[in-house]
């Protein structure tokens, strides 16, 4: 068990997958020379080379254009489009092109392609480097969705991401790059779709992702010197979403509150509340209650951001409503 | 500023030949699909290409799939595809939605796809092939196959920002892309003038310090000449090259439309350098070919035509259970 | 009274704005000389000139930013993307420009910008031309919606949405252009916000936008025979969204139902399903249940596509599931 | 091809003084701002344009708001807002998040904004701002207001489709759109040549058949000379222009940048062709300044900033209950 931060996870697992199989190759603006905006990718280039790892000119249409066409040609490309929400100038080309290119071609097409990109506020980025991103990929059926919340799980996650053959979007919170965390030695594969239960409880589950785990977990310890019990699941990959060990968790508890750094429309949390309140109503002894970004932007200010982005008080008030009789 | 080739490239008789024979089906093809449209046989929308076909067939003779070339075409894709090798009956099924279609009646006139062929895609979204051809490209240059990509597009998408940042990657990382334009005057209904500010989509090449390259669109051995030339600079290593084919399609832009817009005599001036004619004359000129074989060529043509159309219509659809197939790998 | 096509309430909306207000300006590919892909726009070139109706490149990068900025500057400015799935090459305009630039600048700004687009599937147009994407634009705060199911709201909301001084994407479905439906003489105005109830009923209530609300009919007449009572709920705008009626109609019936022509995540029924299990939970009698297209793309070939796209017969299997005791 | 501009152009005294004035106002905030985010007083990121002051001053100095002309600028952007006249104290107070700030504390240093200077919006989307101006442009044309709309953008932006399409748009509706580029030689840590390949971004403005101008960035007067040229051909209906300032920034990219990859001795080379050097040393030759009066105008700035820091430090921040205001109109 060695310890590693969050962001030497990324670079443990490219230079892994890299060494492995020389089909992988890596390109973004300024992931080589300089190794990464978020210094996530440093060493790379020296090791790898300027054939397989690439700066791109500042073209996020022609960077995921050229990852598609290099997955569906043989390669395993792996792109960095550095802030999330740059996906928005090239949207088209994930989802439309990479998500539907396979079912469009009846299945002759095979985009083996990882899509990485950096999401999440709370460093005073405002409104167009702070989003959390994962709903407008959510909604392209034939995109896998990631979004570790831990050095482990980046590794392992991003390894899995790596070797699938589907196109995968890699989410990572910029705000987690500095955390600290344990990785197993030797290989470490996580696969997709399958939850971690962080916590065990039996009074609450709540389910959050990234950031939010962390946040989840302090409301559930505070939560347990008030002697209430919170389960806290991390999916760990949205898509696809481990829905069993939810459900198994609220058919225990009878509670469910889902914490999102994300506006409350089109949120992963509207997709894991319906399914249980089709599936598993007559186990609710409670409302369902999403703790979200409501219908906010993100502001630069800094009481305003920490006013729109969840935190424990938040979810500690929300379990409270829950166990009210 | 963008240079115009006048080839006086001659090739073999049966080279000849075979461009012609796939230009007189896909003629035949396009008018059937459109009677098959008029009487609802075929759904949702077509873009016919007839007028085009010398691009199509051009193209096709420098592409070799064994190699790794491949191909990113658009919607006005039927040409391309055939004279790639798509398989007629594929081809067929798959306007019908059926079963036996390339993409299993998934995708439809807009999107055929053989990667037997090369063909990796072909997309209805203006501009997106561009982007994705590169990435092709991008495979043969790190695996050093010698294989290229060629990317066809239109004229109007000379405008899409997906355009501007293909092209300049390509020539940034001297990728073995082909840009090749089939300039038809118009996108969708408005006249490439209108929305355009340069006299020609190769002018735009010195913007990017790659080749531009104007070509007869009607002279299927000019159009194999100047592709030609740009993929052998290409697997040279020498990078992207700009081609502008003039030609001009003979039918609307679609399915829907009277091409209304149109100056009187301008389709009739284009069709007096219909491509079937042009490469036909010159054979017989040549001694290469009769009038008699010629009209039997195109008897024949409507004849499979007619036959490949009458099989796909008694194909079955595909199984419903069928529908959330191949979403994943 | 008079009954005109949803095609035809578009061009009188922006006929009877255009000539209302010389700032409205209108333009997009193709809308001008040839009146639109769609045949949607008629006569406005000829009636409002070469300045107020332009045509434009294939550009929708440029076009969305240019309606934009003459926005901020003044003008009322309406474009046309044509088929919704264009937003995707756009979108960075859409919800990282036009939705947030009043926000970033604390409120200097105003973007009164209208965004017409046609989407919606059933017309075998395959998966790049037929998807339905409100939850694009749901997801971006700032940005008002509406998603119209007839020729009345088309004309009311669209003329709403052009004197809206918020950036308002406004959606047509475009297999309901030839629809024909009763149309109220002289200025006709629909409110954003404020839902319509369809159909009264007792024992459930369904919720659904534009092409479904027809399904949601035909189920309801089916299910009257057999003595079950639906009530249909049209929200027509989904931003801002009616929770008002549709929480009152579920205390009234215990049973909700969301149709909507979209893939599952990310869609409005789960913003609705969540606020209703979030504030109506003790009156929930049976599952909250969402009939959508799951997680499929549009496929070409006829009997796919209509097995993908939500049927009235869904919707009565779902209601018989929600009665099932 | 694009031209080079070298102008003769000599502006009056007091012209000239105001340009000096502001660029030493600049350059003395840059500097407090770096010390501000190093002390955490001020949080997220900067991107400082120390060394590009004469691009603002000389862009500011053909802007008139009165008229309803407009500039679309970056997140590099404290130059050009302070030039077209964003009060010290807002600007200061934004960067902080103050309530006091131009936009209320909402946007922070990449979204400063000021709608009664002129100033419509600042984007740190790269790219985003070029269509937008055109907006602004189009409602000139349309109300004949006789306005223009400035969009500046670096060097590596030329690579993004949005740049490609408002340029295209701006040519062939002949807006009075005018496209300042400010070539620093980098876009993030990338030299300009490894993403682009013609020598200069103006060379490109023939594929939009619209002048491109190169101008020397580190000389006020020669931009103001570029812009002016460019805002009266814009103003008369001749459509957009190209320019591009070739100028340098003093610091990295953003705050968390040393700028490693600067070849050795290339700052130096640029320092010695200082904005405010070029400038002053030409007033003090020309008679209009002095030596001891230059040192004042940079001790007052200094001065000026320092207590303008004081006065933002001490602002409130917004009430919490502010945050979801200014969403809707
Ligand atoms: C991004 C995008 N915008 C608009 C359209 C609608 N559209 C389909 S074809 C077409 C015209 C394209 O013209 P051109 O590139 O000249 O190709 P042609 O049809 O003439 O072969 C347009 C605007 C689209 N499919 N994608
Ligand atoms: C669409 C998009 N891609 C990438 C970025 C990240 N980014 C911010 S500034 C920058 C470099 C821009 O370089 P240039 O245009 O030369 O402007 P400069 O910073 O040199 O003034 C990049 C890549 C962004 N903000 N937006
Ligand atoms: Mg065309
Ligand atoms: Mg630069």
């Amino acid at each position: 068990m060695a310890t590693i931060t969050y962001r030497e996870a990324v670079v443990r697992a490219l230079d892994e997958e890299l060494a492995r199989d020389e089909n992988v190759i890596f390109f973004g603006e300024d992931v080589g020379k300089a190794g990464g905006v978020f210094k996530v990718t440093p060493g790379l280039y020296e090791k790898y080379g300027a054939d397989r790892v690439r700066d791109t000119p500042i073209s996020e249409v022609a960077i995921v254009g050229a990852g598609i066409g290099a997955a569906v040609t043989g390669l395993r490309p792996v792109i960095e489009l550095m802030f999330a929400d740059f996906a928005a100038v090239t949207l088209d080309q994930i989802v439309n092109q990479a998500a539907k290119l396979r079912y469009m071609s009846g299945g002759q097409i095979k985009v083996p392609l990882t899509i990485r990109a950096a999401q999440g506020g709370g460093a005073g980025f405002a409104s167009q480097h702070s989003q959390c991103c994962e709903a407008w990929f959510m909604q392209a059926p034939g995109l896998k969705v990631a979004v570790p919340s831990n050095p482990a799980d980046v590794l392992g996650l991003l390894k899995s991401a790596i070797r699938d053959d589907n196109p995968v979007i890699f989410l990572e919170h910029k705000n987690q790059y500095a955390e600290k965390g344990e990785v197993p030695d030797g290989e470490h594969l996580v696969p997709f779709g399958v939850a971690k239960i962080v916590r065990e409880g039996s009074d609450v589950t709540i389910v959050a992702t990234q950031r939010m785990v962390a946040v989840a977990n302090k409301a559930a310890q505070e939560l347990a010197t008030q002697g209430i019990s919170c389960e806290v699941i991390d999916p760990r990959t949205l898509v696809p979403l481990d829905m069993d060990t939810i459900l198994a968790s609220v058919k225990k508890t009878g509670r469910l509150i889902t914490v999102e750094e994300a506006v409350h429309a089109g949120g992963w949390g509207g997709e894991v509340a319906t399914q249980v309140t089709d599936a598993a109503i007559w186990y609710l002894e409670a409302p369902v209650i999403r703790v979200t970004m409501g219908s906010s932007n993100v502001p630069f200010s800094q009481p305003l951001e920490e006013a729109v982005i969840p935190d424990s008080k938040r979810v500690v008030e929300a379990v409270h409503r829950a166990l009210k009789p | 500023m963008s240079m115009t080739v006048t080839t006086t490239l001659k090739l073999d008789a049966a080279t000849r030949l075979h461009m012609l024979h796939q230009m007189i089906e896909v003629r035949s093809v396009e008018a059937r699909i459109q009677e098959l449209f008029l009487e609802n046989v075929i759904r949702g929308t077509t873009h016919l290409c007839d007028g085009q076909e010398a691009v199509s067939v051009g193209m096709a003779a420098v592409i070799d799939a064994k190699r790794g070339d491949t191909v990113t075409c658009t919607y006005r894709g039927h040409g391309h595809a055939l004279a790639l090798g798509l398989p007629l009956k594929s081809m067929m099924a798959e306007m019908m939605g059926k079963a036996a279609g390339c993409c299993k009646g998934k995708g439809g006139s807009m999107h055929l796809t053989d990667m037997s062929k090369g063909l990796i895609g072909t997309f209805a979204i203006v501009g997106a092939g561009l982007p994705i051809t590169n990435g092709a490209a991008l495979t043969a240059q790190i695996k050093k196959t010698g294989a290229i990509s060629i990317s066809i597009f239109g004229d109007g998408t000379a405008n899409i920002g997906a355009w501007h940042e293909a092209i300049n990657l390509a020539a940034v990382w001297k990728l073995p892309s082909v840009f090749l334009c089939e300039n038809n005057l118009y996108g969708e209904y408005s006249a490439y003038g209108d929305t355009a500010p340069v006299p020609n989509v190769a002018d735009r090449a010195a913007a990017y310090n790659i080749p531009g390259v104007i070509v007869d669109g009607q002279d299927a051995e000019a159009v194999y000449a100047v592709v030609k030339e740009a993929a052998d600079r290409a697997r040279s290593g020498a990078g992207p090259t700009l081609i502008e084919a003039k030609t001009y399609r003979f039918r609307g832009h679609s399915r829907t439309d009277p091409a209304a817009y149109r100056p009187a005599g301008e389709l009739a001036a284009w069709q007096a350098r219909d491509p079937i004619t042009v490469l036909s004359a010159r054979m017989i000129a040549d001694g290469q070919l009769t009038e008699s074989e010629l009209t039997k060529m195109k008897n024949d043509a409507d004849q499979l035509v007619e036959e490949t159309t009458r099989w796909a219509l008694e194909q079955p659809y595909p199984s419903v259970d069928s529908v959330n197939d191949d979403i994943w790998v």
